[in-house]
């Protein structure tokens, strides 16, 4: 209880105990449920106190209120994926003020407005392992058309944009002929899988580099004629595919570990709090098992490589 | 006093002069009954909104023949509005009773995430009850609403309002941040989500079976005749000794069993539910049946057009891609068929009027 | 040989505190003690700051609405104007316009979005419910067709940081003397004026009204527009505070407002409710989604409370009627002399 | 006192006694009785507002009684809801037509009791060849497949009457069920009556045209302010004993009419025509002159009214106040001219009955009251004061609710509203419609004193005395037209009712009590008068 006095820690949160809030684009997002479950082990491993909140629907209004109140709370430090690169910004630098660390992950602000972003792959390698899945699996030429989350989300966009060039550079015969945003909801997504699919009869193949976007794309496939003639790949998580990996829908889909990600989120926050890093270029802390990351241009510390699942391997995965 | 003729068993009176008696003798109508009926069909709203639908339908095949002509396209055309229907068919009937059900979104949520959990915790429960369930819970969380707004006499869109609300509360904190994927489900009941009988999806012929189950009810029953009088006008149901309370109460029963099954239907078809499912889709429903020529003051329009106003609003949705327009458009234009179903709904009720009050000036 | 009258037949003290408004108000302050002293972190000024900012759009849309209502209307279509107008504000900005210009703008679009509303309630009498149902889709329609789903989020720092800054070390964001100033409009507008007495009258009983000479329609076609410019507004504010213009801006917003109206006492019927009871409301509902969030209660809890808020504070008139019937049919021992009645409809 | 009129059958069908109803503070029925018995029409008859549709209501089923006996074969009763007044074998017409728009119209005859077919599936065919007969019985044309919507008057009282007729009931209780007819149809719809009679029936039967009533009914009885006052039978009474017992006084001297210097026209309407309702309107009225607008119900006076004040359109002609033309379909600007209007349906036009006694009282001169533009209850309360005392309206405190109040009451708000706008032309439609009789008198004297003082008053009035009794100048209102405009001296009953019944085909109108109705009689009236 607090009397009128703002108790809590005025003055940043190394005398406090560690406490850290997630903020992920959504709720009920199972990707984001399974990197924050890998935050929330992190956390309660460093003994801190560990909450999710988070708004219903992925836009950034909603989430600046949990901003807010993780500002007024004085927590040691925020964890959140950005539903717009600017309009969380001044929410963040306001918790910033009062002695809150913020660490971006999966999706970046721009700099200014946090202290880490933890990127879950390089954009690059990203774009090129997607890009290099779906020309294989069409022969490497006709039409391919991107399900996307929402039309703003960083991340994504930033893919895009290098799946464009790669496609233009490296694979001419393949025409990247639509792109689609599905929201990151699961009837949307699906509904405009069918629409794509009804508007572009030559199409031959669908990158989602959403986890929402690609099971909905999966389920809609699977259950139409062009199960198998229309090739699916994208970012996903094993469990929404594994029905359609094993039937043949999907070959192969991406995806780096994102209870790791939610781990090294949770790591790097608790470092930041205590001290050990500031988060400039060159900075290096350890993270727990999965050992020791060092800071990048642009404060960022790179997860690794992303993993391809395809049948023969996706029994081993549950999440 | 005069002795009146001898009471016969007819409810007829001799009409004292026979030379009006002639004169006044009634017909039922001029016209022959087959050219009445075609007339009146004509006429109807239901009608217009089929012609709109058609043409739709029409303009986008031209433009892409994969819209109707290949076998995706077909069973789209009518899967896809499969769950709106219902919604609307439930909305439609509340409507008619001069009211308005805005928590069927929040039902649907309610119940396709049930939809889930119960195949999730009950592995091997058969598919049957699953649709029971959602319809019973639907009807449970209906009769809610029917309840507070018979029987607290309170405007239906407050009520609804708050439930819509309450619903969606318990969905999220049921929910949490879970959420039900496809492979939680069984294939079988995923199946029914795109299985087809005779090329006609099993859900669409769900869902035409509950429409037209709602719509002979509504059109042949007693008690489905009361809700138009009901919604027509309730002080002089109230008159006729109509159970003006019952039927507002199983008005709102039969919108939400509906919208419950609806949730079923919602998940068998999707294949994944989150606790957000349906929100929003409320407005939809009711635009559906707007579209569909049902008065939003009650007592006139039908299920059928309600039916066809969903069919029209979805597939809108799924054609306007097609025809070059930039999907971000599409809520815009279905605003604008909203708004003109609604003028034009204006325009022939008073072209109607006048052509009554002729008819009688004439007569 | 003339009669004179008391005024009123209750005394002061008991028009103020047995009323709607007051159990309201109450409620509020009742609310924030608990939530002041249970709650951690509720008493710090950050918390009024953010509160107050988050209800602000709420606050000023309710105001218009308010007075819709009371004529017996409703329009559904606010939420979808403060789209449209955010996405006009980022839209003009990118092209190069000056805030203050495009804000002018986007409130004259407003206004004319709230004149098509009002032109087809008022003058082709079409049913606000319909009409607006219509235009809910039509004008968020427009505002993503403008915009696609992308957003202008490099919106000038001082005009955003204008929207949120704090009136001294008050902790009250200065916005609020924007809503002041309206709050003070409208209510001398509806509780001090000739205006606010027709607005009460047309929904009390329209045609009376017009028989004593209230233009019915013009006031309500007003009150549209007002209704329009004012949702512009709050899209104005809305997207300066969270520097992001976005075609879904504040989507589903409409149902908070008519939420917070209702609870503060305004009948759906039209003719009852005052502007305080509605700022009431709106503080409450504003108070209570503060203190969960602070004690990390998420959006359910808070849904569920605003929807049993809002069907207790409708039934609980009938409930009271019925508990006072019985007790007045128990005072007469008279036999019941119920007459049916309608059950209430929209 | 009481006087069960036909002999000793087993049992009445209908007995009430003593039976009272109160609206809250409103008394609408103290100790109302009436004995219908099987095989007899009865005439109930009584002022506006003596309480008979009340006391309908109570044998309906809508509502229920506070006190009293309440006896249907010789059982008591008591009728929860409409529905169950029906299955006991209860039809009732009542004075407002209660049809479903939207439906047909034999739905509207057969709702809740449709006839079923197969699978008790409605069958609508039977329904309509029912309505056809119905319709064909009582000699109308209506198409039973149209909508009710758009249906005038008199075509929704046949439907109305065709319903009762069909539920085959033993007790047919009518409340003015030829208040809108023609009088061909009035006449059918007597055959039928007599013929439900004759088969056993009890009929009551409400009318104010006491020609109606010496033709149709054997028993008449008579209510007074909520009161049962007397039962007679028809052959052993006259119009004038009724009369004395409805109004419990002499006729003459409730209208003290006193002359007044008659000025300058004030109100000059010229050529006004709205197509279908009226036409070719013209007339004047001076100032201290009080014209009154008389002709049968639905003759279209208060539709004359309602286009002068501005609040329906119309399409051709002008309305001048003191030579300045007052544009159409503005009220407000009728109300700058000079205008008042005292509307003929209180409780929906003449007052907003939800508001208190002050806001109905200002409603119209708040626009005056403010100042600054702004305006407090203080002020609105200064002035509406002054003008509740001065028509001694009787409440506690200005903030009540008009609708608490009676109807005597409410009228005499209504008056102070206009009058607080210091009107040079009153128009005051039906003025005391309801009112109880002292009120009456103190409504008459004041517009007396206010034609004195100079004031133009145009008087619609379906009270044949009131208006031969105020009106310096009687103006007859028939099917749209002026059809006669009569100095006092001049305005006779029988002139007036010559003028108002001149164009319709079957006007029955003359001497009451003279014919005891048989087929055809529609044209012997015609004949005699
Ligand atoms: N629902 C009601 N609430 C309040 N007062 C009512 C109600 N119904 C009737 N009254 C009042 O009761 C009194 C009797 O009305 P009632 O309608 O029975 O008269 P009536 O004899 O039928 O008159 P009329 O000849 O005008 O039809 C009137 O003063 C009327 O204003
Ligand atoms: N086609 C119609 N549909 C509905 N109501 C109608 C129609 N025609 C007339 N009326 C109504 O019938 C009623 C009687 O008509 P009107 O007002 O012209 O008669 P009146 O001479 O003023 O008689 P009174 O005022 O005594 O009833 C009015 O209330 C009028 O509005
Ligand atoms: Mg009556
Ligand atoms: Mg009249």
């Amino acid at each position: 209880a607090t009397g009128a006095t703002p108790s809590g820690s005025g003055s940043g949160g190394a005398a406090a105990k560690l406490s850290v809030v997630f903020i992920p684009k959504n709720l009920g997002n199972p990707y984001f449920d399974t990197s924050d479950a890998g935050g929330k082990k992190a956390v309660e491993s460093l003994g801190g106190t560990y909450s999710e909140v988070g708004p219903q629907q992925a836009s950034p209004d909603g989430q600046v209120q949990y901003i807010n109140t993780a500002a007024q709370q004085h927590v040691s430090a925020l964890v959140v994926s950005a539903n717009d690169p600017k309009a969380i910004g001044d929410a963040l630098n306001q918790a910033r003020k009062g002695g809150t660390k913020v660490v971006t992950f999966d999706s970046d602000t721009d700099p200014q407005y946090r202290d880490l972003f933890i990127n879950q792959a390089s954009p690059e390698g990203l774009a090129k392992v997607e890009v290099d899945g779906i020309t294989k699996q069409i022969g490497d030429s006709g039409e391919i058309a991107i399900l996307s989350a929402s039309a703003n989300a960083t991340n994504q966009n930033a893919w895009i944009d290098l799946m464009k060039k790669d496609l233009a550079a490296n694979h001419p015969n393949v025409k990247l002929v639509d792109v689609v945003y599905g929201n990151d909801d699961d009837q949307t997504s699906f509904d405009k899988t069918a629409a794509l699919l009804q508007t572009h009869p030559n199409l031959k193949g669908i990158i989602s580099p959403t986890t929402v976007g690609i099971a909905a794309a999966g389920r809609y496939l699977s259950t139409s004629d062009k199960k198998g003639k229309v090739a699916l790949t994208g970012l996903g998580t094993p469990n929404q595919m594994r029905e359609y990996v094993k039937n043949g829908t999907v070959k192969e889909f991406y995806l780096w570990n994102p209870a790791d990600l939610g781990a090294l989120a949770a790591y790097a926050a608790d470092a930041l709090v205590k001290g050990t890093i500031t988060g400039k270029e060159g900075d290096t802390f350890t993270a727990g098992s999965l050992g020791s990351f060092k800071v990048g241009a642009n404060q960022t510390v790179l997860l690794g490589d992303p993993f391809a699942f395809n049948a023969g391997n996706i029994d081993q995965f549950k999440f | 006093m005069t002795t009146a003729p001898a009471p016969s068993k007819e409810p007829t009176v001799t009409v004292p002069d026979t030379s009006t008696e002639v004169q006044l003798l009634v017909e039922p109508s001029s016209l022959a009954p087959r050219r009445r009926m075609a007339q009146s069909l004509l006429r109807s709203r239901e009608l217009s909104i089929l012609a709109v639908l058609l043409l739709v339908i029409a303009a986008a095949t031209i433009k892409n023949p994969s819209f109707l002509l290949s076998s995706s396209g077909w069973r789209d055309l009518l899967l896809t509005p499969s769950m709106l229907i219902l919604l609307a068919v439930g909305q439609a009937a509340v409507i008619i009773t001069r009211n308005v059900d805005l928590s069927v979104g929040s039902v649907l949520g309610l119940t396709a995430y049930l939809t889930g959990r119960l195949f999730i915790d009950h592995p091997g429960i058969p598919v049957v009850v699953v649709f029971a369930a959602g319809l019973l819970v639907g009807a449970v969380l209906g009769l809610v609403n029917g309840l507070l707004v018979a029987l607290g006499r309170v405007p239906a869109l407050v009520i609804t309002l708050g439930t819509l609300y309450i619903y969606r509360g318990l969905v999220l904190s049921w929910a949490g941040s879970s959420r039900i994927n496809a492979s939680d489900l069984p294939a079988g009941f995923l199946a029914l989500g795109t299985q087809q009988i005779l090329t006609i999806p099993v859900l669409f012929l769900i869902a035409v079976v509950v429409l037209s189950a709602v719509g002979y009810y509504l059109y042949t029953a007693r008690s489905g005749r009361e809700f138009y009088a009901i919604g027509s006008d309730p002080d002089a149901a109230v008159l006729y000794g109509l159970n003006v309370r019952r039927r507002v109460i199983g008005a709102f029963l039969l919108s939400g069993a509906l919208a419950g099954l609806a949730g079923v239907v919602f998940a068998a078809r999707y294949g994944s539910v989150s606790s957000d499912a349906g929100t929003g889709i409320e407005l939809q429903a009711v635009a559906a049946a707007v579209i569909g020529g049902v008065a939003i003051f009650g007592g006139s329009g039908t299920v059928w057009g309600a039916a066809i106003g969903a069919v029209l609003l979805v597939t809108i949705n799924r054609a306007l891609p097609m025809l070059g327009i930039p999907d971000f458009w599409q809520q815009a234009l279905v605003g604008a068929l909203i708004l003109s179903a609604i003028v034009l709904d204006r325009v022939l009720s008073a072209r109607q009027s006048r052509r009554l009050v002729e008819a009688r000036d004439q007569s | 040989m003339t009669r004179t009258y008391a005024a009123y037949a209750h005394p002061l003290w008991r028009r103020l505190l047995l009323t709607r408004e007051a159990a309201v108000v109450a409620l509020v302050i009742a609310v924030s003690l608990w939530a002041y002293s249970n709650v951690p972190y509720f008493g710090d000024q950050l918390t009024l700051t953010y509160l107050l900012l988050d209800v602000t759009p709420i606050l000023l849309i309710a105001l218009p609405m308010t007075l819709v209502i009371i004529t017996g209307e409703i329009d559904l279509s606010v939420a979808s104007v403060v789209g449209l107008s955010s996405v006009l504000l980022g839209v003009l900005h990118e092209r190069g316009f000056s805030i203050p210009v495009a804000a002018l703008i986007a409130l004259v679009v407003g206004a004319l979005c709230g004149a098509l509303n009002g032109y087809l309630v008022a003058r082709v009498g079409l049913p606000s419910l319909a009409v607006t149902i219509g235009t809910l889709a039509l004008y968020r329609g427009l505002a993503i067709g403008i915009l696609g789903t992308k957003a202008v989020t490099d919106f000038p720092s001082d005009w955003t940081q204008r929207a949120s800054e704090t009136i001294g070390g008050t902790g009250i964001p200065a916005f609020m003397w924007v809503f002041l100033l309206l709050a003070v409009v409208f209510t001398l507008a509806l509780h001090f004026s000739p205006f606010g007495r027709g607005v009460y009258d047309i929904g009390l009983g329209s045609e009376a009204a017009h028989f004593s000479g209230v233009k019915v329609e013009r006031t309500k076609f007003v009150l549209f527009v007002l209704s329009g410019a004012v949702s512009a507004l709050a899209g104005v504010f809305y997207t300066l505070r969270f520097g992001s213009a976005r075609g879904d801006n504040a989507a589903g917003l409409e149902l908070q407002v008519i939420a917070a109206v209702l609870l503060g006492g305004v009948s759906i019927f039209g003719g009852r409710g005052k502007l305080a009871g509605v700022v009431a409301g709106v503080l409450l509902i504003g108070i209570i989604s503060s203190a969960l969030r602070l004690q990390g209660i998420t959006v359910n809890v808070i849904n569920i409370i605003i929807g049993l808020l809002l069907v207790l504070s409708v039934i609980s008139t009938t409930v009271l009627a019925w508990v006072s019937d019985v007790a007045a049919r128990r005072n007469r021992g008279a036999r019941p002399t119920k007459t049916p009645a309608g059950v209430g409809t929209l | 006192m009481r006087h069960d009129s036909i002999g000793a059958a087993s049992h009445p069908t209908l007995t009430l006694r003593d039976v009272a109803k109160s609206f809250g503070p409103v008394v609408a029925l103290r100790s109302g009785t009436l004995v219908a018995q099987p095989g007899s029409i009865h005439a109930l008859v009584g002022e506006n507002g003596a309480g008979k549709s009340t006391l309908v209501k109570i044998v309906a089923g809508v509502h229920r009684r506070d006190a009293g006996e309440f006896l249907l074969g010789g059982e008591p009763a008591d009728f929860g809801s409409t529905a169950e007044s029906k299955a006991a074998g209860v039809a009732v017409i009542y004075q407002e037509p209660t049809l479903f728009p939207d439906l047909s119209v034999t739905e509207n005859i057969f709702m809740g009791r449709q006839l079923l077919g197969r699978g008790r599936r409605i069958d609508r065919a039977a329904m309509y060849a029912e309505a056809a007969r119905l319709f064909a019985g009582l000699g109308v044309h209506i198409d039973p497949r149209r909508q009710a919507l758009g249906l005038s008057i008199a075509d929704q009282q046949i439907i109305e009457i065709a319903k009762a007729i069909s539920l085959d009931a033993r007790l047919l209780i009518m409340d003015e069920p030829t208040a809108a007819l023609s009088g061909v149809e009035v006449e059918r719809l007597f055959a039928v009556a007599r013929r439900l009679r004759d088969e056993g029936r009890a009929i009551v039967f409400i009318s104010h045209r006491f020609d109606e009533v010496f033709d149709l009914c054997d028993t008449v009885t008579v209510m007074r302010d909520g009161q049962y006052i007397a039962t007679k039978p028809i052959a052993d009474t006259s119009v004038e004993e009724i009369v004395g017992l409805m109004v419990g006084r002499e006729v003459a001297e409730l209208f003290p009419k006193t002359p007044a210097p008659i000025g300058d026209p004030v109100l000059q309407v010229s050529g006004l025509t709205a197509s279908g309702v009226f036409h070719d309107v013209t007339f004047e009225v001076r100032a201290g002159e009080i014209v009154g607008l008389a002709g049968l119900v639905g003759a279209g006076r208060s539709e004359i009214a309602r286009a002068i004040f501005g609040v329906d359109r119309y399409d051709s002609g002008s309305v001048r106040v003191k030579g300045c033309e007052v544009p159409p379909r503005d009220p407000a600007a009728a109300i700058r001219a000079g205008m008042a209007f005292v509307p003929e349906d209180r409780r929906r036009q003449g007052l907003v009955t939800e508001a208190s006694v002050t806001d109905n009282i200002t409603g119209v001169i708040r626009g005056s009251l403010a100042r600054f533009g702004l305006l407090t209850k203080r002020m609105e309360n200064a002035a509406a004061g002054p003008w509740a005392g001065r028509l001694e309206v009787k409440t506690g405190a200005l903030d009540m609710n008009a609708k608490t109040m009676s109807g005597g009451n409410q009228q005499k708000v209504v008056i102070a509203k206009w009058l607080a706008t210091k009107p040079t032309l009153l128009i005051i439609d039906e003025p005391t419609r309801g009112i109880d009789v002292g009120t009456k008198a103190e409504v008459h004297r004041l517009l007396s004193e206010l034609a004195g003082q100079g004031m133009a008053i145009l008087m619609i009035s379906s009270e044949l005395p009131e208006v031969l009794g105020m009106a310096d100048r009687v103006l007859v209102v028939c099917e749209g037209r002026i059809t006669a405009d009569l100095p006092r001296d001049r305005a006779t009953p029988e002139a007036v009712m010559h003028a108002a019944t001149h164009a319709l085909t079957g006007g029955h109108h003359g001497h009451p009590g003279g014919h005891h109705g048989h087929p055809g009689g529609a044209q012997d009236q015609q004949a005699a008068s």
